[in-house]
């Protein structure tokens, strides 16, 4: 019995959604690649410069938002059902959110590869931060706005399961892999009231052309409120898979039940009033308020620091049950050759990595050495690129089994391919970090000077051989994606059939939930305390940019 | 590839494809971080900006021309660019040239024409343009988006007397045009 | 794969721990008797490697790299 | 509530960790003069004409009885003004003021190379001085996407000795 016999209907579910997943991350990665060849000019043939934005924009859109939202709901349908023991409460319910996800990126999609059209009207070239003035078509717009109201659906069939489980478990604690669903969707919920309103309120009457003039600051500091905590959003279900199952793939148990809620309970508070770190350099916000988003930018390191404490804690406790021995040498006990578990372990490396870029983004000044360089696009590859992506590609190696019912194909593969993700992403992300430190802008078709003779100055080394640093790192990379792709596709259509297709138990934590204190479970809690402190952050500010009217001081919208 | 873990000879064969994939998956990835750091460090500690002269020599410029730049000086024709500008719009990139007569344009009746366009990627843009020198002339292409052009090849019939015609070629470097957004009208 | 061939009967005898049944674990460690004493060396190696490179990004990096903005 | 003792350790020293880096924060601000820019003001973008940024430029001013410049800078779909067309010249070791704001869209405002480094957004100026240390010729890059030629729009920033720069250029 795997989770397919057991609960057929929440399979279906989480299926449907992974498909929306791979095709999204196959398509946006296959973009990603074409964008590798471009900017660095090795090869500009297969669109003009023009377009590459809508390429940029398709990347952005499908990977970013779509891949991660549909996978992350697939993930946790599986995650609530599993540890709740219950099928979704009603079904019509959680097809609708299905369906309004869907809908959503299908006219977003639509919306941006208009733009490929040639003397089309439907654009959305506007990247996935769509800043105003510049403007996309409004399905552009009504697509992102239903993906978000489908989400918030989805969570709530979550909250509904959580509900009804709790009618009939008065006493018990909440399963770990329920609470980490749920405190991840309160902070979701607290950080999409920013999108919603800049979405729905703003961007949606105005590309409707129901208002003409727009303010830029403050969609762009509403997006911001959003756009930091939604990092968190995609890293949470990446923590989730590393915390709930990493340890069992490497032969042990959670170290701490305890640690694992307290650290989704700082996320939940802290992820969203940092949304200013992204503002450093913008006119309009005062120094107090970066300041205090620098600090709880600084603070938030706190639970990721801590999650590398745990996780490789529980790590090194599977190694030695595995009979590792020493300080260093227990690594070498880890199942190397297993790739759901070589997979988390690579992109937690990342992560570690990664982390450090990030710890330069979040210092208020020294930010601006790197701001809109190529360093930042280096940063997130790391992050959302590889801890998130990664992880999410491991984990559908002994997720996708349980929901098929088949066993996987080509393990040999399956094997190569986190490996080749890893270099190709050390590659490309190493060349983008130093091209950045030159100066290197992001999104750009066309990073060089053009016209008058001048040139970035590289640390050391030579623009030339970043330039091909990258282009091979982005290749390396498309043949990873490509591999993940094609043993997901045949173990999906052709593994062979098995009543257990992987070992899908789950043990118990080390220091298990008796040890853990009741009040880290009080929802209400922590999600009034994380209402208070982004109001400390944000109302002051947001009732200052509206003071003079919510579109005043307004610009004109620039079809993009 | 058979999906058996257990049978020995596809464990040594796993044990091998394992540790060929952590020296190059892992072991060059490691190498590179730590040739990144040691040249950072190297570079700004130790020998602290060696190269600041060498990196500030610049590519020779080849003159280039611009709006304002007169073409066929040697020839008794010459023509001003008196406008050149790429007007962006979301859906199409047009260059906009236009001409006009210098002043010490002699000759009454000899042919100017702009037989082609050298884009940056390479690609040229063949749409002759032909107009007498003695009178003004814009004339536009649309370009393929994203691109701008680099350089004009045109050519001039000179009248040496009634019934001889010289063909003078002249390929013209531009320097930098300005590009602006404008919003495309609808046709 | 993270699945072991003989597992598939693990959960038949609920005596046994998880790692009873599992041959690929050679012995159970309690969370007693567990000291993370490699993972407390990894961290620390990174929080010294990560304060290195931070001293640098900031100090050289950053502030060796005029003009800034002093106002 | 069981933590172990390496964890706690670890937890004391995550948080000297973060004390520590925005220490340094604070004190890179104060004794570094490496700041970042704060709220100015705002403008109608629609209106730059009627305010300095309508004669874009250089322009000298006396300040506690020193000689420095003003910059204006207006960053449009697809160049700076100045800074496109013309490069800016500024002398070096001298305050200069930029302000800097957009009448269309977000624009970046990136000094290539160094720590200049800011957003131009349409009904904000954005204020910032320096002092440029050599005189060389920088990289003017527009860091945020802008439109369909965003990747052509690129500048130079001119820092020339102070006895050679060119006060006929400025503008009044």
């Amino acid at each position: 019995m795997t989770f397919l016999h057991k609960f057929p209907k929440a399979a279906k579910v989480s299926k449907a959604n992974f498909i929306v997943a791979f095709i999204a991350l196959g398509l946006g990665g296959f973009f990603g690649f074409i964008q590798a060849l471009h900017r660095t000019g090795v090869f500009r043939g297969f669109f003009n410069s023009g377009e590459y934005y809508t390429l940029l924009t398709g990347h952005g859109v499908l990977l970013a938002l779509i891949f991660t939202t549909f996978f992350i709901a697939g993930l946790f349908v599986w995650g609530v059902t599993r540890s709740l023991e219950r099928e979704p409460e009603n079904m019509t319910f959680t097809w609708s959110w299905f369906w309004i996800m869907t809908i959503g990126l299908v006219m977003a999609a639509v919306a941006i590869l208009g733009g490929l059209v040639p003397n089309g009207s439907i654009r959305a070239a506007v990247l996935y931060t769509f800043y105003p003035p510049l403007q996309a078509h409004p399905m552009f717009y009504i697509g992102l706005a239903l993906v978000l109201i489908g989400s918030w659906m989805a969570g709530a069939d979550w909250f509904w399961s959580y509900r009804k489980w709790r009618e009939e478990n008065p006493t018990d604690r909440i399963p770990i892999l329920t609470f980490m669903t749920l405190f991840t969707m309160l902070m979701w919920y607290v950080c999409t009231i920013g999108l919603a309103i800049e979405v729905v309120g703003l961007l949606i009457p105005w590309s409707l052309g129901w208002v003409v003039e727009i303010e830029p600051l403050l969609p762009r500091t509403l997006f911001w409120f959003f756009g930091h905590a939604v990092v968190y959003f995609w890293l949470l279900p990446a923590y989730y898979v590393w915390y709930a199952i990493l340890p069992k793939l490497s032969g042990g148990r959670l170290f701490s039940d305890s640690m694992t809620r307290i650290v989704f309970i700082i996320f939940l508070i802290l992820s969203t009033p940092v949304g200013y770190h992204h503002q450093y350099a913008d006119a309009g916000i005062s120094l107090g308020f970066k300041f205090y988003a620098m600090a709880t930018t600084m603070l938030l390191l706190l639970p990721s620091l801590m999650t590398l404490f745990t996780v490789v804690a529980s790590m090194e406790h599977g190694a030695r049950q595995r009979g590792g021995k020493g300080y260093f040498a227990w690594v070498g006990k880890l199942p190397w050759d297993r790739p759901a578990f070589v997979g988390c372990a690579l992109a937690g490396i990342m992560f570690a990595a990664g982390g450090f870029s990030g710890m330069i983004n979040a210092g208020m000044n020294v930010n601006l050495l790197i701001h809109n360089t190529l360093w930042i696009p280096g940063h997130f590859h790391l992050t959302v690129g590889t801890a998130v992506a990664l992880t999410f590609m491991a984990i559908s190696y002994w997720l996708v089994p349980q929901l098929t019912g088949r066993k996987l194909k080509f393990k040999t593969l399956a094997l190569i391919q986190p490996y080749t993700w890893f270099l190709g992403m050390t590659l490309m992300s190493n060349a983008m970090h130093r091209a950045g430190l030159a100066g290197v802008p992001r999104r750009t078709a066309e990073p060089e000077f053009n016209t008058n003779a001048m040139s970035f100055d590289p640390v050391f080394g030579t623009m030339g051989e970043m330039k091909w640093q990258i282009a091979i790192g982005g290749t390396i990379l498309l043949i990873s994606l490509i591999l993940f792709l094609w043993v997901i596709t045949t173990s999906w259509l052709a593994g062979e059939k098995s009543d257990k297709p992987v070992d899908d138990y789950i043990p118990e934590p080390l220091s298990g939930v008796e040890h853990t204190p009741a009040v880290l479970d009080n929802m209400k809690l922590w999600f009034a305390l994380a209402l208070i402190l982004v109001l400390l952050a944000y109302s002051f500010p947001l009732w200052e940019m509206i003071q003079d009217g919510i579109f005043e001081p307004g610009a004109l919208p620039r079809p993009s | 590839m058979t999906n058996s873990e257990t049978s020995n000879s596809e464990e040594g064969s796993n044990k091998t494809l394992v540790r060929t994939l952590i020296i190059i998956g892992i072991g060059i990835p490691v190498l590179v971080e730590l040739l990144t750091l040691f040249n950072l460090v190297n570079v700004q500690i130790f020998n602290d900006k060696t190269d600041q002269v060498q990196r500030r020599s610049q590519p020779d410029q080849a003159v280039e021309f611009t709006e304002g730049d007169t073409l066929f000086t040697k020839s008794n024709y010459p023509v001003v660019i008196s406008g050149m500008q790429i007007n962006v719009s979301a859906q199409e990139w047009v260059f906009e040239l236009e001409f006009r007569p210098s002043d010490t344009t002699m000759q009454a009746t000899p042919l100017v024409k702009v037989d082609s366009l050298r884009l940056k990627n390479g690609d040229l843009l063949r749409r002759g343009q032909e107009w007498s020198a003695s009178q003004s002339k814009s004339m536009r292409w649309t370009l393929p988006n994203g691109q701008v052009p680099v350089k004009l090849y045109l050519s001039g019939k000179e009248l040496i007397t009634e019934d001889s015609v010289r063909n003078i070629h002249e390929e013209v470097p531009l320097g930098s045009i300005p590009v602006r957004y404008t919003r495309k009208t609808q046709r | 794969m993270a699945e072991n061939n003989s597992s598939s009967s693990n959960k038949s005898d609920p005596s046994q721990s998880w790692e009873q049944q599992n041959p690929e674990i050679e012995r159970e460690i309690g969370i007693e008797e567990y000291q993370p004493k490699g993972t407390l060396t990894f961290t620390l190696m990174y929080l010294g490697l990560v304060v290195l490179m931070w001293l640098f990004m900031y100090f050289v990096e950053f502030g060796g790299n005029a003009p800034s903005i002093i106002e | 509530m069981h933590i172990h003792k390496f964890e706690r350790f670890w937890i004391k020293l995550s948080f000297g960790l973060i004390a520590f880096f925005i220490a340094s924060v604070i004190y890179g601000f104060v004794a570094m003069d490496l700041k970042v820019i704060g709220d100015y003001q705002t403008i109608d973008p629609q209106n730059l004409g009627e305010t300095e940024f309508g004669t874009p430029g250089v322009r000298k001013v006396t300040k506690n009885g020193q000689t420095e410049y003003e910059v204006y800078v207006q960053t449009i779909q697809f160049a700076f003004q100045p800074g496109t067309a013309r490069p800016i010249t500024v002398p070096a070791n001298t305050r200069v003021t930029f302000y800097i704001t957009s009448p269309d869209v977000l624009h970046g405002f990136e000094v290539a190379g160094t720590n200049i480094n800011t957003m131009s957004i349409p009904g904000q100026v954005a204020k910032l001085t320096t002092i440029f240390p050599e005189s060389r010729e920088y990289g003017l890059v527009c860091n945020e996407y802008c439109g369909p030629a965003h990747h052509i729009m690129e500048g130079k920033i001119k820092v020339v000795p102070k006895s050679e720069f060119d006060k006929s250029n400025l503008v009044q």
